[in-house]
């Protein structure tokens, strides 16, 4: 059982390196591997289930660095259900990719890249120690940029992968800060021997860790201000979307501080900061989402707001509702990236949303998968999300922070207005495909101009509309599980990880949770009629061309440049460095420190020119040099002598 | 046997010049055929026992001493892997000469590395300079040869420093042959031994490069050709680092303690430098230098932090940087041989035509990043850990910088190499043959595994860092020096 | 003391002679004087031998020498035709360096206490041999010359041999394949390259 | 006013200063030749008055030993002297700089 651990690790290893190596010659084939392989690993996770639903779960030793320094694999209930999902979901994905990438030359090394993914995805979830995790972490992030980069000859692409990797990379100091500063307290590396003298850590140095985890966290899972990359990261094929920024990787921050929960849980201030920057993100990325006409932006964005949700939710110590919001996100994103996916696919890559309108006529199943997603999203009643988030919402107040809880319900309703404002502009309304750009306000370099023949694509409908159809029950029915409070079976999976949930409905809370709910149904309405006022309604639907174009130009500023971040990290950063940079090898480089070693040179040969002079070929210069040192000598003698 | 290794490659590579000069191809694999028969005989004769004949008598004792040390076998092993993958793709004019140059230069470093007699150590240090040298003024493809020179000048500084501080040591204690198992040499005042590990450290600093000594290292790099730009980037600048280590912390450890927090202070500087530096050159042979300055800065902290988990840490990234950056000349030699240009500006979009060699870079420089699960971010963390849990906390902290520097400037050089859109007017080539591929695994394959599993390496070094170092600053015994110190006596 | 004056003024006014004659034929007459006073003073000093040998050898045949090549550059194309002065500006250093120098000297001469013992009132103390001759006799010298310093001795005749064959050497090869011009210029130095180089 | 070693001595310090000053400011290479026999021989004195002074021949055995030296010197000299004339047709010193840096 131990090796079944291994090699649910290892074969998408497997996978990737065959689709890497034989690519050319495994041509389709690599997508059906590599989707085989996913599953293979969900399956060995689907086995080990029953040992692993605990705290201890099953695990397996592998190399020794330095002592201390040793690594191994561990599944426990945390990562089983991260593992579960990254190779379910992610193998549903795979499917749904070869129909996407049906006509792409290089699918193969997708496949590889996204067998890689799921590889590196493991082995951070899977590690039973925090250099373990941070190899994972660096080696998601390494996929990512090769995804997000899969089209490398568009310099969007290029420009967004590096983007990506270099604010994860920052991301990634932040957690190697954490594992010296743990090793040098502790001694080890492994969880158990950090949880076990957690107690003992002075507490500047807990605080630290746990901000230099949050750093890391942050930045992986697109918290303000290290989000700006996810926007960008859309330039990535949809299914890279779905899975790697939507569904999973982008979560790792909370699987991280849920990971780390012993730790936050003793540092009041750490976990502060975490729910205040989740808190933040959550808000900005739903205020970020109204402003934007790409339809993967507009996702990526409800990304954001949602993982701000789910931070927010293990900040406050809410472990459980936060890591559910987690769960049922994974599947109404990818519900929502893959129906999008189907979308910008029939369009030939069009992902403007002022270049589409009536598609629910044209695309029923499109329209069914992207409304069911909506409504999980906004958390409509029954449906998954409106469980998790309410308990994410709920847990806020729950942990005595009433502003993060009147931000959660805030943002609930700005969700559900763009969101709905999505579905309306898409799907409803006149077809605007054959309107030109101008007429919509569109910045002609905006559209992405992969023009690949994606078009004429000849892949089987089933191939992406199974994956999406399978997705459509958990997406309605996931949150089911969480019924029932404390005795539900999310809540007893988790009891031996986070204990049972601490969450004393003391009297002491002005509302009950079940009315807390109601608020947040009652802001979702208010959002979705406002939504449907400005774009559902015939009313608004007449005039669409005219009042898009409109908007589009009256956009305050910043919201379309949203909020200068990006402007600002290149202000305050990037130019400088460059600059120090350039400033370094055309200024000092050359004329700083070479034109010291210069000079000695030159010395030396205003010598040689000094010695040369001499060197006249005149006898009777010589002469007289010879004199002139004779009466030196003397000189020497006679001062010498008379000084006796 | 160790003696061979040094003496087989600089023998052969004087006898090829009695090959015919058109026996390009016999010249190139007889080369890799000695490099890797020298890995060979390296890489299993790991217990080999020291080998010693005997030199000077006066005026102090000194040996023909070679041996193993922990760093040392490593490098060895790093010095002739790399050695015969560079000579497999080496394509360029007057290749018999080329190889012979190379042969010679892998057997003065493996005696720098094997030496362990201090005058032997100085000795092939400075024979070492002189391939590089003569390649630098023949191959280079600048119409002057003012880097061959620059080369030269800093380089020799070095080496004489090195030489007067030897000679130092050798009459002041009565023997240069002090590494491991001699005769315990005569104790140093703490005045002269601070004199000599200053005399050690200028030529260490200037050879690693430390800053502000470093301005030699991106014109040589540039300009030599690719194979020997790999050797010598990969393998001749840890040198002054194997120096460090052994010489410093092993012989000089109290004058080093002294020296450390301006070493720590140069290392800092070192490491921003470089790395903002690489930030900005057009040329990437240029800015692997940078990087090299930036990385290298890093060993340094590590060295001068007396920590045994850095130390361990401090020769991973010794090895692994050697590799990652042979392997980062390699493939820009590669990219060069094709397109005729190398710099970030001109180029672009190669990866669609040449995907395999767009993979091996790939793989090369994210190695050079410090992605974590490969080489350079196994030595990374445990230099880093050490740093921290030596106390150099602040340290540690800016250490952190650099590695946000490396992502952005090793994706910047391979994105503006290979992705993007492709230029025009570049010439279409072949992608890399499978010799080329051949010739890239080893170092490739040698990434991954250093960067999965270095415990091997790390258990080396603390046992050396344990095995031996003279304590300079032990209590003068005057009686054993008067006898120790040979034609000074009045 | 009168004779010691005598031969001093005789002796610096002879050197001046010599030094200042335009033509070197009458600077070997100046020299021959010289010489000759010279060896009048080494009598002074009871050293007859030196006398002699002065006279001898330095008259007789190293004179000699000099006005054999005086003959021999005579007769060929104008003699000593002289170049242009290039070093027009020395002879204002030359002669303060000179004279500060002698000045130095006289300076530790007066302040040395030389004082001179009377002669013949010793024998020669040289060597161990110490045969009892007088002082700077020819027998005195011999002995010595012979015994302790025999190893000198031969080597003088070393040189002698060295200073024959070079001299062969020199002067007896054939006419020079070509003339090298004195004037000749090296390159520019600005031609040349600087070590290092002025940045990239 | 006795007279002593240092009559001698200054007596051959000027004779060897006069001989400088020909070797430094004249031109013709046959009077600098000379001026150079001329420092020997002030030499010369002031070997032989110091000798004398000490009652010791090792100072004429030097005298003798220089006297050899002088007449080498002359004769490689003039041999060379003869050489340059050979060459240059000329014999002035400052032609012969064949060897300026």
């Amino acid at each position: 059982m131990i090796s079944l651990l291994v090699v649910l690790w290892l074969v998408p290893l497997g996978g990737a390196l065959a689709a890497w190596a034989f690519g050319p010659q495994l041509g389709r084939a690599a997508g059906w591997l590599a989707s085989a392989l996913a599953f293979v690993s969900f399956a060995c996770a689907v086995v080990l289930f029953p040992q692993a639903s605990n705290a201890t779960g099953v695990g397996q030793t592998l190399v020794t660095w330095i002592p201390g320094y040793t690594f191994g694999l561990r599944l426990d209930a945390l990562s089983l259900l991260w593992t579960l999902v990254i190779t379910g979901v992610g193998g549903l994905i795979h499917v749904y990719s070869i129909g996407y990438m049906w006509t792409d030359r290089a699918a193969a090394r997708f496949f590889a890249y996204l067998n890689f993914f799921l590889f590196a995805m493991l082995t951070l979830v899977l590690s039973d120690n925090i250099v373990g995790l941070l190899i994972g972490w660096g080696l998601v992030g390494l996929a990512s940029y090769f995804l997000i980069g899969f089209w490398f000859e568009r310099p969007a692409a290029v420009a967004a992968s590096r983007k990506a990797f270099v604010i994860n990379v920052f991301g990634d100091t932040g957690i190697m800060f954490a594992v010296f500063a743990l090793y040098a307290a502790t001694g080890s590396i492994s969880y158990a021997d950090i949880f076990a003298r957690a107690g003992t850590l002075p507490v500047g140095v807990l605080v630290a860790v746990c901000i230099g985890l949050f750093i890391g966290a942050a930045a992986k899972s697109a918290q303000v201000p290290l989000h700006t990359w996810l926007p960008d990261a859309m330039e990535g094929p949809t299914p890279v979307s779905a899975l790697i920024h939507a569904a999973t990787m982008v979560t790792a921050g909370v699987y991280l501080i849920a990971r780390f929960a012993p730790l936050y849980n003793i540092s009041p201030t750490a976990q502060t900061i975490v729910s205040t920057v989740g808190g933040i993100t959550m808000v900005t990325g739903a205020i970020l989402g109204i402003a934007q006409w790409d339809i993967k932006r507009i996702l990526a964005y409800s990304t954001m707001s949602q993982i701000g949700y789910m931070i927010m939710g293990v900040g406050v110590g809410a472990y459980q509702a936060g890591v559910l919001h987690f769960f049922t996100h994974a599947f109404f994103k990818a519900q929502l990236f893959l129906g999008a996916g189907i979308v910008i696919h029939a369009l030939g890559d069009e992902q403007d949303v002022r270049k589409m309108g009536g598609l629910a006529r044209r695309m029923p199943f499109a329209f069914w998968a992207m409304l069911l997603g909506t409504l999980a999203i906004i958390g409509f009643p029954f449906f998954s999300g409106s469980y998790s988030k309410d308990a994410v919402i709920y847990g806020a107040l729950e942990a005595g922070h009433p502003l993060l809880y009147a931000a959660g319900v805030l943002t609930a309703g700005i969700t559900a207005f763009y969101m709905f404002r999505m579905i309306f502009v898409v799907f409803f309304g006149p077809d605007r495909t054959e309107v030109p750009d101008e007429l919509l306000a569109i910045p002609p370099p905006a559209r992405a101009a992969h023009a690949e023949a994606h078009a004429a694509s000849h892949a089987p409908a089933w191939l992406m509309n199974a994956p999406v159809a399978l997705l459509m029950i958990p997406t309605v029915a996931a949150g089911w599980l969480s019924i029932g409070g404390n005795a539900s079976p999310w809540y007893r999976y988790f009891g031996t990880m986070f204990g049972t949930s601490e969450n004393v409905a003391g009297p002491s809370l002005p509302i009950p949770e079940f009315a807390s709910q109601l608020i947040v149904y009652a802001v979702v309405t208010v959002g979705v009629v406002i939504a449907y006022r400005r774009y559902g309604a015939p009313a608004a639907q007449s005039g669409a061309i005219e009042r898009l174009r409109a908007e589009a130009l009256g956009m305050p500023r910043a919201l379309r440049r949203a909020f200068f971040v990006d402007d600002i990290i290149a202000a305050a950063i990037v130019r400088p460095a460059r600059a120090l940079g350039s400033a370094i090898v055309e200024i000092v480089d050359p004329k700083v420190i070479d034109a010291g070693v210069r000079d000695v040179a030159w010395l030396a040969g205003a010598l040689g020119l000094v010695a040369r002079a001499l060197q006249n070929g005149l006898v009777r210069s010589y002469a007289l040099t010879i004199v002139f040192g004779a009466a030196c000598f003397l000189a020497y003698f006679a001062v010498l002598g008379a000084g006796r | 046997m160790i003696w061979a290794l040094v003496l087989v490659p600089l023998v052969a590579g004087l006898l090829l010049y009695a090959l015919p000069r058109s026996a390009e191809m016999t010249a190139k694999w007889l080369g890799v055929a000695i490099s890797f028969a020298a890995f060979a005989v390296a890489a299993f004769g790991h217990a080999a026992p020291d080998e010693t004949v005997r030199w000077l008598q006066r005026p102090f004792v000194a040996n023909f001493h070679v041996g193993w040390s922990g760093p040392g076998y490593w490098i060895v092993l790093l010095l002739t892997l790399t050695t015969g993958c560079a000579l497999m793709v080496a394509r360029l004019p007057r290749t018999r000469d080329f190889v012979a140059q190379m042969l010679v230069l892998l057997g003065a470093m493996t005696g720098v590395f094997v030496a362990r007699d201090l005058l032997l150590f100085a000795l092939f240090w400075d024979l070492m300079l002189i391939p590089v040298f003569i390649v630098l003024v023949a191959w280079s493809p600048a119409k002057s040869s003012a880097t061959a020179w620059k080369y030269l000048i800093y380089n020799l500084s070095g080496g004489l420093a090195l030489l007067l501080a030897t000679a130092a040591f050798g009459i002041l204690t009565g023997s240069t042959d002090v590494f491991g198992g001699g005769a315990p040499p005569g104790a140093l005042s703490n005045a002269a031994s601070f004199w000599i590990f200053a005399g050690f450290a200028i030529a260490f600093a200037i050879k690693t490069p430390v800053w502000p000594f470093h301005t030699w290292a991106p014109d040589t790099y540039a300009d030599l050709p690719a194979p020997m730009a790999a050797v010598v980037g990969a393998v001749q600048s840890k040198a002054g680092l194997y120096g460090f280590l052994v010489i410093g912390a092993g012989l000089l450890r109290g004058p080093m303690q002294q020296a450390a927090t301006l070493a720590v202070v140069l290392g800092l500087i070192s490491l921003l430098y470089g790395g903002f530096a690489a930030l900005a050159d057009d040329d990437p042979k240029r800015v692997v230098a940078y990087s090299s300055l930036s990385h290298l800065g890093l060993i340094v902290l590590a060295i001068f932090s007396f920590d045994p988990i850095a130390y361990g840490g401090a020769l991973v990234y010794i090895v692994a940087h050697g590799l990652f950056s042979a392997g980062l000349f390699m493939t820009i030699g590669e990219v060069e041989l094709r397109e005729d240009t190398r710099l970030i500006s001109r180029l672009g979009g190669l990866a669609a035509r040449n995907p395999r060699l767009a993979g091996g870079l790939t793989i090369v420089s994210l190695a050079a990043l410090g992605l974590p699960g490969l080489c350079g971010f196994a030595g990374e963390i445990l230099i880093l850990t050490g740093l921290y849990h030596a106390g150099l906390t602040w340290a540690a902290l800016i250490a952190l910088v650099p590695v946000v520097l490396a992502a952005a400037y090793m994706l910047r050089l391979f994105q503006g190499m290979m992705h993007g859109p492709e230029v025009d007017d570049l010439p279409e080539r072949e992608d890399m043959s499978p010799l080329e591929i051949l010739a890239l695994a080893p170092l490739v394959i040698a990434i991954v595994l250093l960067g999965v599993d270095p415990g091997p390496v790390t258990v080396q070094v603390s046992t050396f860092a344990e095995g031996f170092h003279l304590q300079a600053s032990a209590p003068p015994n005057e009686a054993a020096r008067t006898n120790l110190v040979v034609g000074r006596t009045p | 003391m009168i004779l010691f004056y005598v031969l001093a003024i005789l002796l610096i006014g002879s050197a001046i002679f010599t030094v200042t004659q335009k033509s070197p034929v009458y600077s070997i007459v100046g020299l021959l004087a010289n010489f000759l006073t010279l060896a009048a003073l080494y009598f002074t000093l009871d050293a007859e031998f030196l006398g002699v040998v002065q006279i001898v050898v330095y008259s007789g045949a190293i004179l000699m020498l000099f006005v054999f090549v005086i003959a021999l550059l005579s007769s060929g194309i104008g003699p000593f035709s002289e170049g242009p002065n290039r070093l027009p500006r020395v002879a204002g250093p030359a002669a303060l360096t000179t004279f500060v120098a002698f000045g130095f000297l006289a300076f530790a001469v007066l302040h040395a206490p030389l004082a001179l013992p009377p002669a013949h009132a010793s024998v020669s103390t040289v060597g161990p041999v110490g045969t009892a001759n007088v002082f700077g006799s020819v027998g005195d010298f011999g002995v010595a010359l012979f015994t302790v310093q025999l190893l000198p001795f031969e080597v003088t005749a070393f040189i002698l041999m060295v200073a024959v064959i070079g001299v062969v050497l020199l002067a007896g090869d054939a006419a020079p394949q070509r003339t090298r011009g004195a004037h000749e210029r090296r390159a520019k130095s600005a031609d040349r390259e600087p070590i290092v180089k002025a940045g990239r | 006013m006795p007279l002593d070693l240092a009559n001698y001595v200054a007596l051959s310090a000027v004779m060897f200063f006069i001989g400088v000053a020909g070797v430094v400011i004249r031109r013709n290479p046959l009077i600098v030749l000379m001026s150079i026999e001329l420092m020997f021989n002030a030499a010369n004195l002031a070997l032989v008055a110091f000798s004398r002074a000490w009652v010791n021949n090792a100072g004429h055995i030097f005298v003798f030993l220089v006297v050899t030296v002088a007449a080498a010197e002359a004769a490689i000299g003039l041999a060379i002297v003869v050489a340059v004339f050979r060459r240059a047709k000329n014999v002035d010193l400052d032609e012969v700089a064949g060897m300026h840096g």
